[in-house]
Parts: structure tokens; sequence; C-alpha cells
């Protein structure tokens, strides 16, 4: 019944230390609720059968209204379990939400409909958390809009991100391998499609920080990869591709154009130019627009910047 | 009808928790937020709010005592008297709630008065007006009851059989000055 | 709410007390009252909220017992009385037992994030801009405002200031009955002192991001001509763009959202002067 | 208990068939205006009735859309607004005003040998706050609907679009007319009861109803607060609950929960009273452990009061909170489950007929028990964190309330159906609805606790494949659910007309009112009966008559 790594009936498989703990807590209260169970339905339907009414004016067999002895049984006995169960439950709780010293911090925000996982050194990843296997995880949760809750099965951990304060979780997971996170506060419209992965690398494959670049999804090309972070990260609201000018200038046929910028000598948009508008916007502004983008530094890698531009290149 | 009173006093119940969970999660903006309110208004709010329950415990007690079919000036005089006083409550309610909104001291996003320059200081007038609005109401609601007992009394309709409209009438007057006892050193004082 | 003082399940109880009653309480309650605000003017720190509600509550148990007449009343009325103050007491003991012992285990999880990260963005704010519209106070915010610096994590990385929203979702909505139909204002007589200010708020406060001055459609409305323009709501009733509704939009932006534009806008700090001057500055280009 | 003596009851209940309840004042006017207990609980009655079939079609069209993943009826947000519907038709429209009030009204004057309850008008005011509170609900509906969940939880619900301004004041009526009902039930029971009726000869089912008025009474304003500050909130923007502004939005669900839980037990509660009503009558035996049960319903609603907070287990509440209410959980999951087994122990030599009602009242006694019992895994923080807000919690609590609840009203309906209308309904086709009942029930909400256990979250519009089958499994059981619903107001309205006529006391009951005729006379009795003996005073089997 319990499950091993691989999953029982009931839960699925233990990702984490932690998650044995609770298993095994889940198996006794579940073992305990199946005695009561067959106890107590047997019970009914035994009485059922046995004292079926045969004839119309059949009267009871016994009046009894009181037993002392049974009463009290019945009331301290669950008593006494349910106390046990209490105090194992809140040990098990303990050692699923207090992270031990020294954990690999990650800072996790929700936002509505997607998860973003920010490093110690800055890497922002979106839908994937790279965690080293068997080292401690803490997660710092926040929020930037609603509440949302990071749930993730395989881990036994849940926790709600409230926006305007942090919450924590921890794990560590066992070995390599590839967890799925849910959103499980509802959060609006697309809160069914606010999932996320958890993928556990080796401690080599993890130090070696490969995985810090990020890439893009299998299947697809660098350049459709910069036409998607155009549409998630924001750029499409103030940058149009079809030409029309919107808050800032379009991006077709962008790229090697000279553009006219305010208070300095005309520059050829190359490269340069591009990375130097997305991390530092107010450097330079072209005639006729407002400085009214946002820096992304800290938000955008150096692989998605590359990836952006390479988009731009497309739209002549 | 005490278990009405008992409704009344969990509904404001609700906001005192508010109040005590928003004050200590801010406690530097309460003190000096808390600043701005006016104290002499308040004591005089509260001084008109226990002579107004004085009156009416009088008028209860002379409904009692009031012999069947005569007509009592004594127990309308008392009743109107709480129904003025709760009146100028109102005006002296009406008066800081002027001088509030007019320096910008509103709730929520309306705020923009920047004297004090702790976080979030619009908090502790949302729960400012929450309190003071929600017993205003409930001050409102008094006056209509007892306006209604009033007029009942010209009529002679209360005597020493008879005189329950008033009991109750007095009694919800009461818990309103109980709820503003509580309310005045929580937003004034403290 | 008359229907339940017609209770004449309450039954008559002749208990008269005497007049001297009346006004000894009434006597004390005002003594009290004047004791209350005496004390104030001392500060005992923590113990001004102690005194305070020890003096409330004697001058409550005053009114209840003998104005109310609760000390002659049967007993029930006081033991439901009672009944209700134990429920309010649990609701404060179990919600305050939380909201205090939430940093206990760990102080990441207190509440004072939510000032470190305002404290932040004001700093930031602060530095982008240097004249500062009077809204942000005087004082420079760093030092001397209480940011513990004790064993909690590394501050987080100041989110940048309110990016313009990601590809806007845009899902159906249907909104809450249109306002009532108002009659169309006269021209705006712009003042040219508050357009100047209107200027500078609207790049600080990044209406540009969203809101083009010549005409063209971005994420919101353009400002061009917006005056007095008959706008289309997402559920088809109209609105004249007027003074009301153009503060309206500003401090609660989802209230009315002007068709298939989607409901975006965040909740800026402006205040009214500060929301007229923009007024201004939008009528007068 | 009989009045006076057993004999003249019996003679009295057959005397000439004078002008009942229902027809002694025709036309509509007469009904509206009525302040009679009987045709105020009739008119709740069909409305109760009429929001759980809204509330029903809502579920099954939120399992018809769960068939597969991805779009199969309706898109997210219809989705979306559907399953915030269901809850609000169900909990606040149906199941909170459901037994008490349809019920509770009509047999609790009759149970006390009252000619009405306390206040008459009040309780018609508490039912046109009710009508206008649920037409508030319906214009909420049409005018876009709410999709914030029937938990409207901070600070998701203020910035939403959409009518959660309107369904928030409907939600601040309806709590009103449950006050109302609260204050009538607790005073009639004070001072209406007939000469001799002590506390300990009082039915177990008045017990139950006057443990939820005072439920009602404590619980609701703190609701009403809170959609007013909910209110407050999305109008002026005063920022208590919005992070934004300052507010703290786990503030708000204690303030939610705090009426919340308590108003879950003013769910279950009158559905016990029904039951300990059902099952001494069907087993024709008198209650085990009279003064458990009637303590138990006290103790449930006092400590119902300290438990809210295991709703918040995860959601950034401190552990030591966390520690106190889960202990406290506990301590109110022990008077329910000595509730259940004094019943299994009353069924301990009685003559036990199977009629419908004890059916319902078997299925009661099975499916509570399954409710109850997985309620420890919720209560226990340690799996809590895992099984929060899944669909483990999903079948948990319809476990306890379709399960207990629903299945107690089934049980009253068909109970006090004779004796409200004067009709017998068709035995052999109610005691088909009643199995297809319990067979869908359990198809549709058993699979639910091992989607949950595996981690399938809840109010998921779409979900992983590997979910596919089970969700199958669950949509197929809600028609069974569908057919039985339908069946039974089929043989219910049928027999309005058609029914053969009842008897005073066709179940061989003994409390008060079967001691009359049914449907009852307007003023239920000639002169107030003197009660001698308890509720459930059997004669024994051999023992001298």
């Amino acid at each position: 019944m319990a499950s091993g790594s691989e999953g029982g009936f009931w839960l699925p498989p233990q990702g984490s230390t932690a998650a044995g703990g609770v298993d095994g807590l889940f198996d006794f209260i579940y073992w305990l609720n199946v005695f009561f169970f067959v106890l107590i339905t047997g019970a009914v339907v035994y009485f059922v059968m046995k004292y079926k009414r045969k004839s119309d004016d059949q009267l009871a067999t016994s009046q009894v209204g009181h037993n002392t002895l049974m009463e009290a049984t019945w009331t301290f006995v669950p008593l006494i379990l349910v106390i046990v169960i209490f105090a194992w439950g809140f040990r098990t709780y303990l050692n699923l939400t207090v992270a031990p010293e020294g954990a690999y911090q990650v800072k996790v925000t929700g936002q509505k409909w997607s998860w973003n996982f920010t490093h110690p050194d800055g890497t922002v990843n979106t839908g994937e958390l790279h965690v080293p296997a068997n080292r401690p995880v803490k997660l710092l949760l926040s929020s930037r809009d609603v509440i949302h809750s990071f749930f993730v099965p395989d881990f036994r951990i849940k926790q709600d991100a409230v926006p305007g304060r942090y919450t924590t979780a921890w794990f560590q997971a066992k070995a390599a391998g590839e967890h799925q996170v849910f959103c499980t506060e509802y959060c609006g419209k697309d809160h069914s499609a606010m999932l996320a992965k958890v993928l556990v690398l080796s401690e080599e494959e993890f130090d070696a920080g490969k995985w810090k670049v990020s890439k893009p999804p299998e299947g697809m090309s660098v350049a459709d990869w910069g036409g998607d972070l155009y549409n998630k990260v924001g750029c499409k609201a103030c940058h149009s591709v079809d030409g029309s000018k919107l808050v800032g200038p379009s991006f077709k046929g962008l790229f090697g154009r000279e553009e006219k910028i305010q208070g300095q000598d005309p520059v050829m948009v190359d490269e340069n130019y591009l990375r130097e508008s997305i991390m530092d916007p107010q450097a330079k502004i072209v005639e006729g627009f407002a400085p009214a983008m946002p820096s992304y530094k800290g938000q955008l890698d150096d692989a998605k910047i590359d990836a952006i531009i390479e988009y731009i290149k497309t739209l002549k | 009808m005490w278990l009405f009173l008992v409704t009344e006093v969990l509904l404001f119940s609700g906001l005192f928790v508010a109040y005590t969970v928003i004050k200590s999660i801010n406690p530097v903006m309460w003190a000096e937020a808390s600043k701005t309110l006016d104290v002499t208004m308040g004591t005089v709010n509260t001084l008109v709010l226990i002579t107004s329950s004085f009156t009416v415990a009088l008028a209860t007690r002379v409904a009692q005592t009031n012999k069947k079919g005569e007509k009592n000036g004594q127990l309308v005089g008392l009743l109107a008297a709480t129904v003025l006083l709760a009146g100028c409550f109102l005006v002296v309610k009406y008066f800081e709630y002027s001088h509030k909104i007019h320096m910008g001291l509103l709730p929520g996003t309306h705020y923009f008065y920047n004297g004090i320059d702790a976080a979030n200081p619009h908090l502790f007038f949302g729960v400012y007006f929450l309190m003071t609005g929600l017993h205003g109401i409930h001050v409102v609601i008094g006056m209509i009851v007892l306006t209604w007992v009033m007029l009942r009394a010209m009529k002679g309709h209360f005597y020493e059989d008879y005189y329950t409209p008033v009991e109750l009438g007095g009694l919800y007057w009461h818990l309103v000055d109980l709820i503003w006892i509580y309310l005045f050193p929580l937003l004034y004082l403290v | 709410m008359s229907a339940e003082h017609t209770a004449h399940g309450e039954g008559h109880h002749h208990h008269i007390t005497p007049l001297s009653h009346y006004f000894a309480v009434f006597g004390a309650l005002l003594v009290l009252t004047a004791v209350t605000v005496w004390i104030a003017q001392f500060h005992f720190g923590a113990a001004n909220t102690l005194i305070a509600m020890l003096v409330a509550t004697i001058k409550a148990s005053l009114v209840a017992l003998i104005f109310m007449h609760l000390l002659y009343d049967d007993r029930l009325n006081s033991l439901t009385f009672l009944f209700g103050l134990l429920f309010v007491a649990l609701f404060f003991i179990f919600t305050l037992t939380d909201v205090y012992t939430r940093g206990f285990i760990d102080p990441v999880r207190d509440n004072h994030y939510l000032r470190d990260e305002q404290v932040a963005q004001l700093k930031l704010a602060a530095e982008a801009q240097q004249d500062l519209p009077a809204q942000y106070p005087k004082k420079t915010i760093g030092e001397d405002y209480p940011v513990a610096e004790d064993e909690r994590v590394n501050p987080p990385a100041p989110p940048p200031p309110p990016a313009p929203p990601a590809a806007p979702a845009t899902d159906a909505e249907g909104n809450v009955i249109a306002a009532p139909e108002e009659a169309p204002k006269p021209a705006f007589a712009v003042d040219p002192a508050k357009a100047e200010q209107g200027k500078a708020l609207f790049a600080s406060k990044t209406c540009a991001a969203c809101h083009s001055l010549d005409g063209s459609k971005l994420v919101g409305p353009t400002m061009k001509g917006i005056w007095g323009r008959k706008e289309v709501m997402a559920d088809g009733s109209e609105v004249i763009v007027d003074q009301a509704y153009w503060l309206e939009s500003i401090k609660t932006p989802n209230a009315k959202v002007v068709k298939d534009f989607p409901p975006a806008m965040p909740v800026l700090p402006v205040s009214d002067e500060e929301a007229e001057a923009i007024l201004h500055y939008v009528n007068s280009l | 208990m009989n009045a006076t003596t057993t004999q003249a009851a019996v003679d009295h209940a057959d005397a000439p068939y004078e002008v009942d309840y229902l027809n002694c004042k025709k036309g509509i006017r007469h009904w509206l205006i009525t302040v009679d207990h009987k045709r105020i609980g009739v008119m709740y009655l069909w409305s109760v009735i009429a929001s759980f079939l809204l509330g029903g079609v809502l579920a099954l069209l939120i399992r018809a859309e769960l068939w597969g993943p991805g779009e199969t009826i309706m898109g997210p947000d219809t989705y979306n607004r559907v399953f915030t519907l269901h809850g609000l038709a169900m909990v606040f429209l149906f199941i909170i005003p459901g037994i008490p009030a349809a019920f509770g009204n009509f047999v609790l004057p009759l149970m006390l040998g009252a000619k009405d309850v306390a206040f008459p008008r009040l309780n018609l005011a508490s039912f046109y706050v009710y009508v206008v509170g649920s037409v508030m609900a319906l214009w909420a509906i049409i005018a876009g609907g709410v999709d914030t969940g029937w938990t409207f939880y901070t600070p998701y619900s203020t910035g939403v679009s959409g009518s959660v301004m309107m369904m928030t004041l409907a939600a601040f009526v309806l709590g009103f007319s449950s006050i109302f009902t609260g204050l009538n039930f607790i005073v009639t029971v004070h001072k209406m009861r007939a000469p001799g009726m002590t506390w300990d000869r009082l039915p177990l089912a008045v017990w139950a109803f006057y443990a939820t008025a005072i439920i009602q009474v404590m619980a609701t304003p703190v609701l009403g607060i809170t959609l007013l500050l909910l209110a407050m909130e999305r109008a002026l923007g005063v920022g208590i609950f919005d992070p934004q502004l300052g507010g703290d939005p786990v503030l708000f669900q204690h303030f939610f929960w705090f009426y919340s839980h308590p108003a879950v037990y003013v769910m279950i509660l009158p559905g016990m009273g029904v039951m300990s009503e059902l099952i001494t009558t069907f087993a024709r035996k008198t209650i085990f452990g009279y003064r458990a049960i009637a303590l138990s319903s006290i103790a449930i609603a006092v400590i119902s009061f300290l438990v809210w907070g295991h709703h918040m287990f995860v959601s950034g509440q401190s552990a030591y909170a966390g520690m106190i209410f889960s202990f406290l959980t506990f301590l109110v999951a022990i008077p329910s489950a000595i509730k259940v087994l004094n019943w299994v122990a009353t069924l301990y030599g009685g003559s036990i007929s199977l009629e419908t009602p004890m059916l319902y009242a078997i299925w009661f006694l099975i499916l509570f028990t399954i409710g109850g019992l997985t309620g420890i895994f919720l209560g226990t923080m340690g799996t809590d964190v895992h099984l929060h807000d899944t669909y483990f919690v999903v079948a948990h609590f319809h476990y306890v309330m379709m399960g207990g609840t629903v299945m107690a009203f089934f049980g009253a309906l068909h109970y006090w159906w004779p004796k409200m209308f004067g009709r017998m309904y068709n035995e052999k086709l109610a005691k088909i609805a009643a199995w297809l009942v319990f067979i869908g029930f359990n198809i549709t909400f058993f699979t639910q606790f091992v989607l949950g256990s595996r981690g399938m979250p809840r109010r998921y519009y779409d979900y992983l494949p590997e979910f596919e089958t089970l969700h199958k499994i669950s949509t197929s059981g809600t028609w069974f659910l569908g057919v039985a619903v339908l069946m039974m107001i089929g043989y219910l309205f049928s027999s309005l007309k058609k029914g053969e006529k009842a008897p005073a006391n066709p179940w061989g009951a003994r409390s008060l009112e079967w001691s009359i005729q049914s449907p009852p006379i307007e003023h239920n009795f000639h002169e107030i009966p003197t009660v001698v003996e308890g509720p459930y005073e059997y004669p024994k089997a051999g023992a001298k008559a």
C-alpha cells in the first residue's frame, strides 16, 4: 500500500526525503479509517439484517437506552487515538516546513498564470525550477498579484504564495528527475494552466551550470523562442510588429535601420544597441518617443535577449 | 432582544479585530496617524452619547412608573432629548468628516495628505471611517426607532403595564453608546 | 428591524431602580470619561492601551448592569450577553495568535516583507526622478526608517517599477450596469500652470506606457481629444468622459473598462490634484 | 411522547377531518402574507428545492465539462463562473436555510406542542429577506456572474471585474434571513414549550435545531461584517485585505472561515436532528444515549467556533496557530463520532423496517462515517499539506454535506411529506431512487478521493491526461444522481394529486406532531397537550401493553 519511489494506488511517487514521513502518517490514518469503517458499517448492516421487521406489529426486543461503559469507551478510545494522530501530524508538519540551515535558496514568484524562479546568482527561469539532488532547497514564495499556491505532489509540499509577504517551503530531492508543479489556490482564468516543472539535476550537472543558460524549448528555433518571449515578457504591449507606432518604435524593419536619438547623433540599430536598450532603455531614446520603457535587467538572461534579437531580425 | 444585541456586538467585533491586527502590523504609522484626530471633538461626542444614554434610561424608568391613560410630558421630553442629543452627535461627526475629507485623510486610494511619512497611512483612515461610519449608521437607526417610540408615547401608549417598546428602544440605544465607549479611546486616545 | 421589537414574550418585571442610582451612574460615567482623556496624555507605552481598555470596560459594565437592567433581569439575559462576548474573545484570541506568531519559526515569514518592498520601491522611485512631485515624503526614506537588518535574507532585488503589463489577457467580462447618462460637459478651460505640472506627472506616473497622446491605440485608450468623448464600455453602456469618470478610472481603473481594452491598468498612488493636473495637460495638446 | 394517554391520542387523530392549513384560506394573497409557520415552512421548502435543482444542474455541467481534458462543453471563464455559482447556490440558497427553515419552521412548533413560533411576523420577514437575497443573487448571475469561488478570497475578489459586488450584497442579505430564523427558534424553544415538556423530554430534532440556531445567531453577523468589508474594499479601495495597499489577505481568510466553519455545522446539525427521529421511528426503539446526543449537539455548536484555522494550514498561517487549530479540530470530531455510534447502538434490538426514509438514514450513517473519518486526514497538519485544496477535500466535504445533510434532507422530505401534504408517495419508486442516489453518489465521489490524494488540484478547468479515466468514472456517477433526482421530483409531485390519503401517523412515530391529523389544522392543537413521557417511549415486545 505505501508507495515506494514508484507511487502506489493512493499516493504519487515519493520524490523528496520528507515524503516518506507523510506517507507513513497517511497509511496509519488510512488503515485506522478502514478498520473503523468496516466496524461501523458492518454493525449497521448486521443489525438491519438481524432485526428486520417481519410482521407489521412486531415490537423492538430491547429498549435499553443507556450503557455508561460502552459510551465511555467510545468517547475516550477515539480521543486517545486522535491525540496520537495530532502529535504525529504536528511533528511531520514541522519536518515538512522548517528548512534546515544552509539550504540552497530559490525565490519563487507567482503571477497570473506563470511561476518565476530567481536563483541567488540572479538567473531567472520561468516555468522550470532547476535544483540539485540530495541537497536541501528552500523556496522563498511570494506573489505579484493574487494568492497562488505552490504544490509539488511528489514532494508532498504545498505553500500559498501570498502577495505582500514571504512564505517558505523546503524539500530535498532524492534523485535526479522531473516533477510536476500545480497552482492550487484559485487565481482566475488560467488557474488550471499555471503549471511548472521541477527539474532535479545531479550535483555535478547542477554545478556545471549548463542549465543556467536557458535554452529554447525542444523543437523550437531560437527566433521562434524570441517570438514567444516577445508575447510573454511584455514587449508586445508597446512595440508592434506590423510597423504601427505604439508607445515604442515598431520592431518591423528595425534591425539595421538608422534611428535618430534624442540629444545624441543618430545610431545604426545593431545587437549592441538592442541589448543596451533592453538592459538600460533610458540610455538612448528614439526621437518622438516617451521614456516609458522599464529596464529588464534581472528578468532576461543573455540567451533570452539573443533570442529576442534573433526574432527582431526576422521582422523585415 | 438580548440575542439581537449580541448579533450587533459580533458585527462590531469584526471591526475591532481588523483594528487590532492592522495596528499590530504597522504600529509606527498608527501612532502618527492617530495624532491627526481631534480629541476635543471626540470627547464632546462621548459626553453627548453618555448624556443621551442617561436620558433614555430615565425615559424607561418614567414609562415604568407612568399611570395608564394619562399622557406623560416628561416621557416625551426625555425621548426628544435623546433624539436631539443623537442629532448633535451626528453634527459633530459631520464636522470631523468634512475636516478629514478636505485634508485628504481618506481611506485607500483616495488618500492624498502628505504630512505622515510612515507607510500606508490610509489604512488607519480606512479603519477609522469604517468603524465610525458603521457606528453612525447605527446612531441613525437608533434615532428612527426612538422617534417612532416618541410618537407612540405622545399618544399615551405606554404605562406601567405596557412599556416594552420604550425599554427595547432604550436597550438598543445603550448598545450604540456602549460601542462608542470602546471606539472613543481606541481611535482617539491610544 | 421593528419586527422583533414586538417581543411580547419578554414579560414584565416591575423592578423600578431608584432615581439616585441613575444619577450616580451618570456621574461616574462623566468622571471616568474625564479620567480616560486625562490619562491619555501620559505616555506609558503599551500600557496606555491596557488602561484605556480597563476604564472603557468599567464604563461599559456600568451602563450594561444599571442602565440596561442586566443586574435585575433574569439570569438568561446576562448569560446570552456573556456567551456573545465569549465568541468575540475567541475570534480575537485565535486571529491574534496567528498574526503574532507568524515569524516565530522562520523570521522570513513575518509580515515585514511588505514594508521593505515598499521602502525599496520608494527609494528606487526617489533615485529615478530628481524633481519629486509633492506626493513623496520630504525626508529621504532609507536612513531613519527602521529596516531591520538582522539575520533576514538579503533584501530582495527591488523589482523594476511597475512594468507595462505582459501580453494583456483579454478575458470576457460583464460589468455592473453602466453609470447613468450625464449631460455633455462644456469645453475644458486649460490652466497652463497645471498643464505644465501635468506634463511631468504624465511621464513619472508612466501613463505614457499605455496611453498615447497622438491618437494611436495602445494598451489603453488614447488621451487625444478624450475630454467630453462618449466612450463605449465593455458591457455596451456609454459614458461621457467627465471629471468624475476621469477620477474614477484613475482611482479604481477596473470599475468601468472601455470596450475591447484589457482591465490591465494598475492602481497607482495618484492624488486628486495630480489627476486634475494631468487632465489639464492632456487637454492642452 | 404521546399527549395525555396513548389511546386517546389515536382516537383524537381519527376525529372528523377538519379543514387543514393548506386550504383553510385559499388564494395567493393568503399565502404571501401568511404568518402560519407551516405555510412559511412549505414556501421555504419549494424555494429550497428550486435552489437545490439549480445547484444540481450546475454540478452536472461541471462534471460534464470535466469529462475530458481541454474544452469539452464550455470555456474556462464560463467554467469558473459555473463552479462558483454551484458553490454559492448550494451553500447560501439550499443547505443553510434547507433543513432548519423548511422542515424546522414546519415541525418545531408541532414538536413543542406550540401554536406557532415566538415571532410569526419575524418568521415571514425571514422568508422575504431570503427571497430578496436570492433575487439579488440571480441578478448577479445574469449580470455577468462571479468567478471568485464561493469563498471570495481577496485580493482576487477585489481586483476582478464582474458582479462580485452584487453577489456580496446578496449573501449579506441572506445572512439576515439566517439570523432571523435562528433568533426565532431560540426564543420559541425557551418560551413556547408545552406544559410538562421539560428539557430532557424534547425530541432530539429540537435539540439539533436549537444548537443550529445558536450558531446561526452567533456566527452570521461576522459573515455580515466580512462581506461589508469586502464591499468597501471593492467600492472605496479601503485596503484592509488588499496587499497593494498594505492590507493582509490572510486576515480575510480568518474573517471568512470564522463564519464559514460554524456554518458547515449549521448544515450538518439539523441533518443529525432528523437522523435521531428517523432511526428511532423506523427501529421502533428508544434512542440510545439521549443525554449524550443532546449534549453533543450543543458541544458541536460551541466547539465549532474554535476550529476554523484548519482551512488555512498552508495559507501562510503561523505553525503555532495551526497546531492549536489542529488539536481543537480533533476535539470537535469526538461529538460527531459519539452521535454516529449512538445511532448504530439504537439499531440494536430494534424492529427495523426499511422504508425510504430509513434507507436514507442508513445512507447517512455509512456516508457520514466515511466523510467524518476522511476529515481526520485533513485535520492532521502533516497530511493536510499534501491534501489541501485537492479533490480529496472536494470528496470529503461532499461526503459530509451531500452524504450527510442531503441524505437527511431526502429522508426528512419523505418522512414528513405525509404530514405536510396529507398524501403518501409511491414507495417502490422512492426505493429505486434511493438506491440510485447511493450508487451514483459513491461512484462520483469515491473516485475523487483517489484523484485528490494523487495530487489533482481543486477548481481545475483542464487537467493532465493521467487523471482522465478517474474523471470519466466520476462524471458517469453524476448521471445516476441526475436520474434519481428527476425520479424523485416525478413521484413526489404526482403524489400531491394522485397519492392516496395519508393517515395521521403513517410510521407509528411517538413525537407530538404525529398525534394530530395530517395535514394539521391551522392552529395545530385544539388545546395545548400536556406531556407526560419522553419522545421515544416505544413498547417492548412481550411486555404488558
